[in-house]
């Protein structure tokens, strides 16, 4: 049963076609991945999405009801979370401090309620357990009380992700995850991803790292130019010659020299 | 209302015009390459003055007095630069925009402790009476005014468009880290920034002292309508601060000769909101967007 | 559980603190100010030595430093020597009323002299009527005396008395209509309301009404508005250094009109920041400006030259009208000492500075009565013409 | 105040607050802790709204000033109630914050801050042209004191025990919110807008509340000098006013409550030292009340460009950093 229906989404900055006309689903449960060269439109299909950035046409179905043209805080409580390219971590507080704000859309404290700290221990109290619980997921409760300024790289990426979870929500965005990690941690990355997909989130990963994606992902989207060249299972797409084109640029006849 | 007494209104409108426009050469300049509003810029205005008076004080003639007030600003802002705004080089605006404002409150009361309470003027440029053109009376000094206006947006113009330093500048408003990729010492084109925003803040300052005198505390007017003229236009583009200060002139005179001179404060303050509020980006500016 | 209980205790005893403050500390005695026996007699001054009026204070310090330092080389009063304590304002209201309550209650003043502005003036009234000390302030806002207060008097010249005396002087001088151009300051906005409240029975009409705000660079718009209903005259009432820009602007509009104005511009600033444009320029103010205003071989005349003299020697600059004030004021204070029979308790130094008669100062000749804490009238103003740089008296 | 303070801390604040009064009749010490108390009811509100959530104000004196200002006239001028005054210039600061924080929204960093500075200067024209309301430049004067049910609070003991027990709760809820989910959105909004979107943080509404909110106590503070003061002039609530309140969050330290109250409580004794330390010379209180603006300007550049996050904040930092080297 498709989660999320993307039909048809176009994005056009000035003369550059940033998406074109793009459509695919997104099934419940799975894992599914979104690769292409730099430039492709991936970032720009993650914002419009997600509402930081308008689409000039098209629509994307999420339980009912159209994601475009909503506000970044609405399509959170609506359920569907991301993480960024290059992390907007909150560098002044703690990693804990960090995922608890992602439980935001989940708690109903006020400023009054707050203030006069009438009705918000249960409240408060869930909130820590949930991040805590959160952080031992992503296995990063050993930084739970450090700064995000002073928590080195690898780990900052599994906060950002911790954070988006916090939100709650049934599909999880996740834009390179991988970039800039190491064996060893690329191998715990895709543990966390099936341990957070068991936990019952839809995931969509950007990424370059091929091992990783032909390794995690049930399915992947191909795009180059904003188009769609290619979607389907790892092996199928691992020998499909557009794909490869799209990568590793035309076959160069020998004449052409 | 005679085309006269209009012409009369537009050349008053002018005249405060381009003093507006020479404060806001300075907020565009820092703008430009540091991406922040100087909020000292106002007190540079006011140093011009009061430096220029000291040195023509100790006998200096009236042309090297002045060129001493603005060479002694522009090494205030060199040296505020260094020491306040160098070491928080890489903070967020709102650090150096604290930065600034704290520079701007040292710079006004150490003023007011050397050079004491009361106001002080300079002679004019070239003395003599006002010039009658078409039944209105324009004065010399006006024009000089008009003059080193019209001289420091083309010098700056020339700057940006033709010189590497003008360049550098540019790449920096752009992108401090793609600026450093090119091998541009971006501290250097921040510290130089300063400096001529200081200097062009001074030369405002000391050509309009024989007019309005100076005094300790004349920054802040300044400043505050240097920037509205300044957002007006558009900042970091310097034909656009002219501009903006030159329609922010006309704007308070023709609210003068059309509704009540208690307005005309209240315009300057109202232009800033509606051009902040709507269009930060000013009338000829492009917008800048943050990307995600 | 254990914390909201706590929380509860916590917030009754903060409300336990709020119902103290209302019941108000039982037994609070009025009388704790120390005898005034044989020791000094304590004076407060609470002045602006700092913020926009720093160019008023320097000067009225100096003519009270100059005349404590006379006094009590010559014994003091009745024996007593006189102990000024100074107090910064920074041209605040609310400094200023910590500064007055400071001087009271701390150092246990007799009286007050100050303050140098009109607002920080109001905001010691409540204090200085509660504790009953008399204040004679050296502001020049109508509101310090015309809102009378039993405890408070006042030095200059109000412009209740020198608006109409100049109005006067321009009808006399044939100018019918005229333009007035008048700063948003205390002052300016004060005497506004008088010109345009006496301008019909001092035999003037008003053609142009225009305002301008402190630190304007240019007013040639209003200017230009006011040169356009052709006035007879330009009347300008302000007190900060935009009136010499004024000059100036209107001599570059090719205005011929004469400017007068008020006390605002008896300041040697005016000269030189309008330089020829104050050429002509008339101005109705005290006496101080040209000692001779007094009447060569009067008592007022030697009063006048001793303090002029002894300032300028003094300090190698002549006195301007805020150090005048300033001299008056203490001048007051001392000879209303030496009035006093017995022990110069506050109420005692203000009845005898209300029974001032005829005492000779520097702004002219001060009688005090129960309605009147101004003690001045148009007898001890005179108008002045700027020729040659320096002022002169208009015949 | 990370680990919010212990209730045993905040009983012994209250104790030793609630004894002044008791030990001193010092009227002079009595009126400097008045202002004090009111600036740490205006700097609890600054720190919420530019310390947590980020926002820049330059026009926090006007909002003081619409308090004052809304107070004196709702009593002197119509006659009604002390607390009706203090309702009234409470909910019209709060209002002017909404009003002045709806169109800004878009705007962040320098455009904020000039946009504040611009409201600022707007309602110093105000206060000073509305001669009818606010008696123009030679200000109200004859504001009644503090009176509720018949009980007047006109001694400085009375003025001093109301001030400091309303700045004891401000400081109190102020202190709550900061610990609750608002306070952790506005750091998160503080630390990058974005990223408080991406967790589903209403970065809209949370800027207008917390302007309201900040408006509202400064306002509340506006009510509080009136009435001790009696007198209000728009002088008290001009540009420089503004700047300084900022000056002080920002030698305080953001994203901290105590670093700003406790610096709130120094920098606006500095100049009335003497209250404290009677025997202080004469000069030195000169030398203080002159060179006061050179003191706030230069402690703002040296504690941000030599401690960031200012007094609250070196603490903290310091706390983490050394939990850091035992995990890294």
């Amino acid at each position: 049963m498709s989660l999320l229906k993307v039909s048809h989404v176009t994005k056009r900055f000035g003369g550059l076609t940033a998406v074109d006309d793009l459509s695919f689903d997104v099934h419940e449960g799975s894992i599914k991945a979104v690769i292409g060269p730099n430039g492709a439109g991936k970032s720009t299909l993650f914002n419009l999405l997600t509402g930081f950035d308008r689409a000039d046409s098209g629509a994307a179905t999420f339980l009912g009801g159209d994601l475009l043209g909503r506000r970044p805080d609405t399509v959170v409580r609506r359920g569907v979370a991301r993480t960024f390219q290059n992390t907007q971590l909150f560098e002044e507080l703690t990693a804990h401090e960090n995922v608890l704000v992602g439980v935001e859309p989940s708690l109903r404290a006020g400023f009054v309620r707050s203030a006069l700290r009438i009705g918000i221990r249960a409240e408060e109290r869930d909130a820590r357990e949930r991040a805590d619980h959160i952080l031992r997921l992503l296995d990063i409760e050993r930084w739970r009380d450090v700064i995000a300024a002073d928590i080195p790289h690898g780990v900052r990426r599994s906060v950002e992700i911790a954070r988006a979870l916090a939100t709650g929500p049934q599909v999880l965005l996740l834009d390179e995850p991988a970039a800039g990690l190491n064996g060893a941690e690329t191998q715990s990355l895709a543990a966390a991803l099936y341990r957070i997909r068991d936990h019952g989130a839809t995931i969509v990963v950007v990424e370059h790292d091929m091992g990783l994606v032909m390794e995690v992902s049930e399915e992947i989207l191909v795009l180059d130019r904003g188009r769609k060249i290619a979607e389907g299972p790892p092996l199928l797409i691992q020998k499909d010659v557009a794909v490869i084109e799209a990568y590793l640029g035309e076959e160069v006849e020998d004449d052409d020299v | 209302m005679g085309s006269a007494e209009l012409l009369q209104y537009v050349v008053a409108g002018f005249k405060s015009g381009a003093i507006y426009a020479l404060v806001a050469l300075g907020f565009t300049l820092v703008y430009g390459s540091t991406g922040i509003i100087n909020f000292a810029q106002g007190e540079f205005f006011m140093l011009g003055g009061v430096l220029s008076v000291f040195y023509y004080r100790l006998g200096l003639p009236l042309l090297l007095a002045a060129l001493a007030g603005v060479v002694t600003t522009a090494g205030v802002g060199l040296a505020f630069e260094r020491l306040a705004l160098r070491p928080r080089r890489d903070a967020g605006a709102l650090v150096l925009i604290i930065i600034t404002i704290g520079g701007s409150m040292v710079m006004k009361s150490l003023t007011r402790h050397i050079f004491g309470p009361d106001e002080a003027t300079l002679p004019e440029f070239t003395p003599g009476p006002s010039i009658a053109f078409g039944g209105v009376a324009i004065e010399r000094q006006a024009l000089w005014l008009w003059g080193l206006t019209i001289v420091a947006v083309l010098a700056l113009t020339w700057l940006y468009r033709k010189t590497r330093f003008g360049r550098a500048m540019r790449a920096c408003s752009l992108s401090h880290d793609a600026a450093r990729l090119m091998g541009i010492d971006t501290a250097r084109v921040v510290m130089v920034s300063f400096g001529l925003a200081a200097a062009l803040g001074a030369l405002a300052g000391l050509a309009v002292t024989p007019l309005t005198q100076t005094a300790w505390d004349v920054g802040a007017t300044a400043g505050m309508k240097g920037f509205a003229a300044a957002i007006l236009g558009g900042l970091g583009n310097p034909v656009a601060s002219v501009i903006g200060g030159l329609v922010l002139g006309l704007l308070e005179s023709l609210s003068v000769a059309f509704l009540s001179s208690t307005y005309k404060d209240a315009i300057a303050l109202i232009v800033l909101l509606i051009v902040l509020f709507l269009r930060p980006q000013g009338l000829i500016g492009r917008a800048r967007r943050e990307k995600v | 559980m254990k914390r909201t209980r706590v929380i509860l205790v916590l917030l009754t005893i903060v409300a336990l603190l709020w119902a103290l403050g209302c019941a108000g500390k039982p037994g609070e005695d009025e009388s704790s100010l120390p005898e005034a026996s044989a020791e000094p007699y304590r004076i407060g001054v609470v002045i602006s030595l700092s913020g926009t009026y720093a160019g008023l204070g320097g000067p009225e310090q100096k003519a009270i430093d100059m005349e404590v330092a006379r006094i009590n080389a010559e014994g003091g009063v009745n024996g007593h020597p006189i102990e000024i304590v100074y107090e910064d304002d920074a041209t605040d209201a609310a400094k200023a009323q910590a500064a007055v309550v400071r001087l009271i209650d701390e150092v246990g003043v007799i009286a007050v002299l100050g303050a140098s502005g009109t607002g920080q003036t109001m905001a010691m009234r409540a204090d200085i009527e509660r504790a009953g000390v008399p204040q004679i302030s050296m502001a020049g806002g109508s509101a310090v005396t015309a809102q009378l207060s039993e405890w408070v008097f006042q030095t200059p010249w109000p412009n209740r008395i020198v608006v109409p005396f100049v109005l006067k002087a321009m009808a006399a001088d044939g100018y019918k209509n005229i333009a007035v151009i008048s700063d948003t300051g205390g002052y300016g906005v004060d005497g506004h309301d008088v010109i345009v409240k006496s301008a019909a029975d001092a035999g003037v009409t008003i053609v142009a009404d225009e305002t301008y705000n402190p630190g304007d660079a240019d007013m040639t718009a209003q200017l230009t508005k006011m040169r356009g209903a052709n006035p007879d005259a330009v009347l300008v009432w302000a007190a900060g250094k935009e009136a010499a820009t004024i000059a100036k602007n209107a001599r570059q509009l090719n205005m011929t009109q004469p400017i007068y104005g008020g006390s605002g511009i008896a300041r040697l600033e005016f000269i030189s920041g309008a330089g020829e444009a104050a050429e002509g320029v008339k101005l109705g103010t005290g006496k101080i400006l040209v000692p001779e205003a007094y009447g060569e071989g009067t008592e007022e005349y030697e009063v006048a030259t001793s303090f002029i003299d002894r300032y300028t020697e003094e300090y190698g600059e002549a006195p301007d009208i805020f150090a005048g004030h300033a001299y008056d004021a203490f001048g007051l204070v001392v000879d209303a000492l030496g009035r006093v029979e017995g022990e110069a308790t506050p109420a005692a130094l203000r009845d005898a500075i209300e029974a001032t008669d005829g005492w000779i100062g520097v702004g002219g000749t001060f009688s005090y009565s129960a309605e009147d804490h101004n003690g001045l009238t148009e007898d001890d103003l005179v108008m002045y013409v700027i020729e040659g740089g320096t002022w002169k008296l208009a015949e | 105040m990370k680990r919010s303070m212990g209730v045993a801390a905040w009983m012994a604040l209250v104790a030793v607050i609630g004894a002044v009064p008791l030990l001193t009749d010092d009227r002079y010490l009595l009126k400097v802790l008045v202002f004090v108390g009111i600036n740490v009811i205006i700097v609890s509100g600054l720190a919420l709204l530019f310390g947590y959530a980020g926002q820049i104000s330059l026009g926090h004196a006007a909002f003081v000033g619409i308090g004052a200002y809304a107070s004196a006239y709702v009593t002197s001028g119509l006659g009604l109630p002390w607390l009706v005054g203090v309702l009234a210039g409470t909910t019209l600061a709060a209002i002017g914050g909404l009003l002045l924080a709806m169109p800004s929204l878009r705007l962040r960093g320098h455009y904020l801050a000039m946009a504040t500075l611009g409201f600022n200067e707007i309602m110093y024209v105000i206060f000073r042209e509305a001669r009818a309301v606010t008696g123009g430049n030679d200000g109200l004067s004859g504001i009644p004191f503090p009176e509720v049910l018949g009980v007047r609070m006109d001694t400085p003991a009375s003025i001093y025990l109301l001030v400091w027990g309303t700045a004891l709760v401000v400081v109190f809820l102020v202190a709550n919110i900061v610990r609750g989910r608002p306070g952790r959105a506005m750091r998160g909004l503080h630390g990058s807008e974005i990223g408080a979107l991406a967790c589903g943080v209403d970065v809209a509404r949370l800027k207008i509340r917390t302007f309201a909110v900040s408006a509202g106590l400064a306002g509340l503070a506006g009510t509080l000098y009136a009435h001790a003061v009696g007198f209000v002039a728009p002088s008290t609530f001009s540009l420089e006013q503004s700047v300084v309140l900022l000056a002080i969050v920002v030698v305080g330290g953001t994203g901290s409550l105590a670093g700003p109250v406790i610096a709130s409580i120094a920098l606006t004794l500095l100049p009335y030292a003497d209250a404290l330390i009677p025997g202080l010379g004469k000069d030195v209180i000169a030398f203080l009340q002159d060179w006061e603006a050179d003191i706030y300007g230069i402690a703002m550049i040296v504690v941000v460009v030599l401690a960031p996050k200012g007094i609250g904040g070196l603490i903290r930092a310091a706390r983490s950093r050394s939990r850091a080297e035992e995990t890294g």
